[in-house]
C-alpha cells in the first residue's frame, strides 16, 4: 500500500478517468450489504437535492454545501470505519452525517437552526456534530480539523485504545500548513489516524490540479514516509475496502496513512455557486460518472435487486427524506433566553472519558 | 454626482489604480476566475490577465506572506482575504512582518501593500465566518487600519491605500456591498486618520465606523425628519491612526456619546474610543459614554440567536433614548 | 510560608497536577529533552516520561491544534508557546476552534486546556520576541486569559486553569520568572475573575497586571515608606472574565486611577479597564484615569530605544506624582 | 539533479557522514578564489568567536546565534550566487551577512546595537539586512522568512528581470507550514527561487530526525516535484556548486531548487545555550567535521598556499576583527529622539524598484 505499487490486482480502486466502468460485484460480497450501500447513496442524493431545495426556499440559511456526486464517497468512507472510530470533516459533512448514523432528522433540524439539531441549531450545515456517533465536527475553516483530528489521535494513543480518527477534507485542503503539519506531526508521534481526502477536483472555482503542485493529491504523503493511496471515488467498494485498509494500518501498526478518493463535484461550490467557470463538456463527463446508477446496474446485473426493489428504496428514501423536513418545520427554535449557555462549560461537567 | 454601489465602487477603484500603476497587482483566493467570493474582483482577470490577478491556493499564510516580500521589491500587491475570519491564519506575516519590516531595518525597505478583506455577521454563517476583529489590527504600529461606511469613503479611501507605502487593512463589510451612495468622480482621495461628522446635531454624539456608521446615520436621520432628537454620527474611518480631534471637538459639543460597534464588547474598538474621550474631554462629558456592541458569544447560527446577539438598530435607539438629555431640552 | 520564585512555582504545579490526574499532559516546542527555553518544565521529561511530557517540531498551529483535539476526548493538555509571539501561527486554532467548539456544537464537548506562554520586553529580544497581545485574547468569548504577577497567584490560578473545563490562556512574563514570593503550601486555587487588592490606598489606584502589577506594588510601598502618597494596588490577574466590582469599589474610595500597561497604548488592556471604570463609574471619578503604557513602536534592539520604548517605574512614578490629589490633601 | 538522481558522478555533493575525507582540489579551481574562500570562512569563524565574547561582555545583548561549524556552508551559498541575487535568512545570518559583502565592523555594531549598524542598531544579531548588498533580512519567527522570500521571486517574475532569491533556513524550520505552503506556491507559479536548508542536525535541542518524518530534508520536494539535492556542508566546493547548480535552474527554467547542505553545529543554540543536551562523543564527531582545518590541508596539499600564508589570512583576519569590534565601541547609539523614526515610511519615499 505504499506510493509505489497503489494499484491493487482486482483493479477496485483503478482511476476511471472519462468512461464509467461497470465492473461485476466480487462473489464474496452480501446482497443486504450492497443493497443498503445503494439506498445510502440514494438517500444522500435525495437529502441533498432538498437541502438545495429548502435553502431556496429560505428554510436554511448561512453557506450551504452539498455532497452530490460524492455519494459514492461518502458511503464507501464510511462502511470502511468501525462504530467506535472517530470522524472529523470540512463543513461538507450532511452525507458523513447521515451515513454516521444521524438520523436525517436531526441533521436537516440543524440545518433550519432548530433546537432539535444534531448541534441544538448553533452550528448549522457546516458545523454537525454527534458525540453519540463520534462524529466530531464539521468545520468550516478550511484545513482546520486536521490538527484537531491529529489531536484526537493522540489522545486515543496516550489512553492506548483502539479506535481510529479519520479525517476527511478537500482537494484545496492539500495545499495549506495545517495539512502539512498535522501529517508531519502523526508520522512522528505514530498516531492510529487516516487523512481522507476527497479529490472533488475543485477547490470553488480552483481547479486541484491548478492549486497544487502535484496534481495526484496522495503524493503528498512521500515527504513523510506516510503510505498513501487513491482510490476511485465513484466506485463504493473501492472507497470502503481502502478505507478497511488504511483502518487496519491504522488501528494495528498505528502508522497514519493518507487516502484520496477521486471524485466529481455535481454542481456549484455551495448552493448559492451558479457554476458559471466550469466547462460544460468536462462538468458533463464528470456527471457521466454518476456513481448512483452505475452502481444500480451493477445490482440488477447481478440479480440482487430488481427494478420494484429500486422503486421501494427510492419510496423509502422520499419519505425519510419528508419525514426529516416535516420534523425541522415543526421543531421549535432554540429559545432566546438559551443565547449564552455554551460559551464555557460548567466545571461539574467532567468532560467526558470517550 | 452617480449613485453606485459599494461592491461597484470597488471594483472600478482597482482597475483605475491597476491601470495607473503597473505595479499594482490582486492577489487571492477564487479572485480571477471564480471573479471573488463577493464578486468584487469580477471581469479583472479578463481584463488585466493572470499575471496581475493571481488566483492563490488556500495558504492565507503563504501568499500574505507573499505579497509582504513581493511589496520589498517594490511591488504594491492588494491582497483579498476571503472573509476577515481567515486572517487568523495569516496574522504571523501581518504582525511580525508586513508591520514590522520598515522599523526593524532601520527604514531600508517600505511594505507598501493593501489587505482588503469583508468582515461582518448576519447571514447566518456561524461562529467562525462571521468576525470583527479590527481591533486586534489597530492595536499594532506599523499598520493601517480602515473602515468605510460609503460608496465615497470606500473609494477615496482605497485609492490612499494603495498609493500609501506601508501596509494597510482595507476593512470590508459583506451586509455593505450592495448600498448605494454618489461617489465623486475622478481621482478622489481622502487622507488617512481623518474621521467625518456624517450628520451634524446636537444632543448626542453616536461614534461609529464600517456598516454600523451607516446605520447611525439612517437612524439620526429619522430621528430629525420624526424631529425626536438632534443626533450627531462622526464616522471614524481610520481606526489607526485614529483622529482624535474630531471626536473630541463633537462631545465638547454634545456633552454625550454613544459608540456603535459590531464587535465584542470587551476589549473592543469601543473600548479605545471611550479611553480617548475620556482622557482628552473629560470636562465635557454630562454622562458616561455608552458602548453599543454585540454581545459576547460565538454567533450561533440559528436565526433567532443570531439576531438576538447582533446590535442593530433597535439597541441603538434604546441607548439614544436612554442618554438623550430629556429634562435639559424642556 | 515558603519563599519560592515564580519559575519554581509554575514546575511544581505542573509536577503536582499531573500527579493528581493522568490526563494532563505537556506538549511544546523544546520542553522536554531541552527543559523549556526558560527551564520551566525542567525534570519533567525524567519525572513521567516522554509519554506525558511531548517535545513537538516548530509547528504552533499543529500542535496547538493536536492539543484541542486531544482535550475533545478528555484529555487535559497543558501547551507551552515558547514564546508569547509565536502564538501568532496558531491563533487560527485558538480562536475559531478552542474557543468556539463548545458553542458551535451546542454543549456537546468541553475543550479543557491551558495554553501558558511567557510575554514582555526589556532584553533586547527586539521587534518580533518582546510583544504583549494579551488584549486580543482577552477579547474573544470562550477564552479564559489569566496574567499572574506572584508566585502565590501563578500557584493558585494555574491549579484553576488546569482543571477548569474550558480554554485558558495562562500569560507569564519573562521578567517575572526569577521572582521570589512567598507560596501557600497544599493545594491552593484561587478562583477566576478575581482581582486583588494588593496594596490598600485612599489618594489614587494603579490598576495593573502581570509583571507590572508586581512593579506598581512595589512603588506604592515605596511612597508608603517615603510616606509620600497613599497609592491603592489593584492586580487584575484575571483578563477575562474582568473583575469589574473590585476596579469599581477601589475607583470609588479613591477617585483617581491610574492603568499601568506594557502593552501598546491603542486598544489595549488599559482601554477597556478605562471604559469599564467611566461607564460604571463615571459619578466617582475626580480626573480622567490615566494610561501608562508603552510607546507604539515595534520593539527597537538598541538598548537605550528600547529603555525609552518601554514604559516603566519613572513614568509610573511621573503619573502619580501627576494625578495625585494635591491641593486636596493639605 | 532530480531527486532521483542527486549524486553526482564527481561525487562533489556526496554525503560524507562520519569521516572528514581530504578530497584533492579539481584543477578547474583558480588559487585566489580557494584561498578567498577559506579566509572569508576563517573570517565568520572568528567574528562569532569574538560575538560569543562580546555577548558575554554583555556588548551584545538579546539572543544571539552562531554560524559556528557552519562556514563552509556559509560560503559555499554566498559564493554560489550572483551579486544582483537576494538572499533571506533565519536569525542565524551574521556570516552570511559578511560574505554578502556587508564589512564585519557594520555587522559588529548592529549587534552592538549602534546607529553605524546594518540595520541602524535597531533589528541586532536576529535582523541584520542591507539594501545595497541584496540581503533583504535575518527574521527570527521560524519560517517567517519563506514566504517573503517566495514573495520576492515573484516581484522578479512579474517584473521579468533575472535575479535569483535565496531563502536560507534551518531544518527545525522544514516541519512548519510556511515552509511547505511557500514551496507549493513557487512550483505552481513558476518563480525563480532555491529554498535552502541549512541541516546542522539541531533545532534547538530537537534532533532534525525526531522533529520530522523523513530525515533527508530535501526528500520533501517530492511532494511538489521539485528538484531536490543534498549536500556535504562541510565541503565549501560542493556547496557552492550546488548552489551554482541551483541557481542556474532557478534563473534559467524559473523552476523553483530545494537544497540541503548537511551541516553540524558546534556550540549551543545560541551564545547563552550550555549545550547540554548532546550526546558527547557525538559532539566530538561533529567537531572532527571542522570544514576549515580539513580546507586549510586541502590547500597546502595543492600547494596553493604554504603555513607563512595561513599565517597572514589568520592575522588579517584577526585585525579585521578587532576594527570591527572598535568600530562599534565607537559608534553611538541611536538618538533616542529617533525612536519613532521609521515606523510609517513617508509617502515621498517611492519605494525603489530593485
Ligand atoms: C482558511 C480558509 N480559507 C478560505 C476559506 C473559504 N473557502 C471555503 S471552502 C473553500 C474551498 C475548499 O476546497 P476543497 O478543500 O477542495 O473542499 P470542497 O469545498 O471541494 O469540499 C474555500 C477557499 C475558508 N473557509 N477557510
Ligand atoms: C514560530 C517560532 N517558533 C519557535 C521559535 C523559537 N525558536 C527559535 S530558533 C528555533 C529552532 C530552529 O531550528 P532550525 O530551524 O534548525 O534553525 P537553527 O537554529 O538550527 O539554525 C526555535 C524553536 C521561533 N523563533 N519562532
Ligand atoms: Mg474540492
Ligand atoms: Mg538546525
Amino acid at each position: 500500500m505504499s506510493t509505489e505499487q497503489q494499484k491493487r490486482p482486482d483493479e477496485r480502486d483503478a482511476i476511471v478517468k472519462s468512461i464509467s466502468r461497470v465492473v461485476t460485484l466480487p462473489e464474496d460480497e452480501d446482497q443486504e450489504t450492497l443493497v443498503h450501500y445503494y439506498s445510502q447513496m440514494l438517500l444522500v442524493r435525495r437529502f441533498e437535492e432538498k437541502s438545495a431545495e429548502m435553502y431556496n426556499k429560505a428554510r436554511i440559511g448561512g453557506y450551504c454545501h452539498l455532497n452530490l456526486g460524492e455519494e459514492a464517497t461518502v458511503v464507501g468512507f464510511c462502511a470502511g470505519l468501525g462504530p467506535k472510530d472517530y470522524v472529523y470533516t470540512n463543513y461538507r459533512e450532511h452525507g458523513y452525517a447521515i451515513c454516521r448514523g444521524i438520523s436525517a432528522k436531526t441533521v436537516m433540524a440543524e440545518l433550519f437552526g432548530k433546537e432539535t439539531g444534531c448541534s441544538r441549531g448553533r452550528g448549522g450545515s457546516m458545523h454537525l456534530f454527534s458525540v453519540e456517533h463520534r462524529l466530531l465536527g464539521g468545520y468550516a475553516i478550511v484545513g482546520g480539523q486536521i490538527p484537531l483530528a491529529t489531536g484526537a489521535a493522540f489522545a486515543i494513543a496516550y489512553r492506548g485504545s483502539d479506535e481510529v480518527v479519520v479525517c476527511q477534507m478537500g482537494d484545496g485542503t492539500t495545499n495549506g500548513g495545517p495539512f502539512f503539519e498535522s501529517l508531519n506531526l502523526a508520522k512522528i508521534y505514530k498516531l492510529p489516524i487516516v487523512f481522507f481526502i476527497v479529490n472533488n477536483q475543485y477547490g470553488m472555482g480552483m481547479p486541484a490540479d491548478k492549486g497544487s503542485a502535484v496534481p495526484e493529491l496522495y503524493r503528498k504523503g512521500c515527504a513523510f514516509d506516510m503510505l498513501s493511496e487513491r482510490v476511485d471515488g465513484n466506485n463504493v467498494l473501492a472507497v470502503r475496502d481502502a478505507m478497511r485498509r488504511a483502518v487496519n494500518v491504522a488501528r494495528g501498526q498505528h502508522e497514519p496513512v493518507l487516502l484520496e478518493a477521486v471524485s466529481y463535484r455535481f454542481k456549484g461550490h455551495s448552493v448559492i455557486d451558479p457554476d458559471r467557470y466550469r466547462n460544460e463538456e468536462e462538468v458533463k463527463q464528470g456527471r457521466a460518472q454518476d456513481p448512483i446508477p452505475t452502481f444500480a446496474r451493477r445490482l440488477l446485473e447481478a440479480h440482487l435487486i430488481d427494478e420494484q426493489g429500486l422503486d421501494r428504496i427510492e419510496q423509502q428514501v422520499e419519505r425519510e427524506v419528508e419525514e426529516a423536513v416535516r420534523f425541522a418545520e415543526e421543531s421549535p427554535f432554540p429559545p432566546i433566553e438559551s443565547l449564552m449557555d455554551y460559551i464555557y462549560a460548567p466545571d461539574n461537567v467532567e468532560s467526558e472519558r470517550r | 454626482m452617480a449613485e453606485i454601489s459599494f461592491r461597484q465602487v470597488l471594483n472600478d477603484t482597482l482597475r483605475e489604480e491597476m491601470h495607473r500603476d503597473e505595479n499594482v497587482f490582486l492577489m487571492g483566493e477564487e479572485i480571477g476566475v471564480f471573479e471573488g467570493s463577493y464578486k468584487i474582483t469580477a471581469g479583472l482577470l479578463k481584463e488585466f490577465g493572470a499575471k496581475r490577478v493571481v488566483d492563490t491556493p488556500i495558504a492565507e499564510n503563504g501568499f500574505v506572506g507573499m505579497a509582504v516580500g513581493a511589496a520589498m521589491l517594490g511591488l504594491r500587491p492588494v491582497v483579498e482575504i476571503m472573509t476577515f475570519n481567515f486572517i487568523a491564519l495569516a496574522i504571523d506575516e501581518i504582525l511580525n512582518h508586513a508591520a514590522k519590516i520598515y522599523y526593524m531595518f532601520g527604514g531600508q525597505t517600505p511594505v507598501p501593500m493593501v489587505i482588503r478583506t469583508p468582515g461582518g455577521g448576519g447571514q447566518q454563517l456561524s461562529a467562525t465566518h462571521s468576525q470583527n476583529l479590527e481591533a486586534w489590527f489597530a492595536h499594532i504600529p506599523g499598520l493601517q487600519v480602515i473602515a468605510p461606511s460609503t460608496p465615497a469613503d470606500a473609494k477615496g479611501l482605497l485609492r490612499t491605500a494603495i498609493r500609501n507605502n506601508n501596509p494597510v487593512l482595507f476593512l470590508e463589510h459583506l451586509a455593505l456591498y450592495n448600498n448605494k451612495g454618489e461617489v465623486p468622480e475622478g481621482d478622489y482621495t481622502i487622507p488617512f486618520g481623518q474621521a467625518k461628522v456624517t450628520k451634524e446635531g446636537k444632543d448626542l454624539t453616536v461614534i461609529s465606523y464600517s456598516r454600523k456608521a451607516a446605520i447611525a446615520h439612517e437612524v439620526a436621520s429619522r430621528f430629525e425628519r420624526e424631529n425626536k432628537l438632534s443626533v450627531e454620527v462622526v464616522d471614524i474611518r481610520s481606526l489607526r491612526p485614529l483622529d482624535r480631534e474630531t471626536l473630541v471637538n463633537s462631545i465638547k459639543k454634545t456633552g454625550r456619546a454613544i459608540v456603535f460597534e459590531e464587535d465584542w464588547r470587551s476589549y473592543g474598538v469601543g473600548a479605545e474610543i471611550v479611553a480617548t474621550l475620556q482622557e482628552d474631554a473629560f470636562d465635557y462629558l454630562d454622562a458616561p459614554i455608552k458602548r453599543v456592541a454585540s454581545l459576547e458569544v460565538p454567533l450561533p447560527y440559528s436565526k433567532p440567536l443570531e439576531l438576538a446577539a447582533l446590535t442593530g438598530v433597535q439597541e441603538l435607539e434604546d441607548a439614544i433614548n436612554a442618554l438623550a438629555p430629556r429634562r435639559r431640552r424642556r
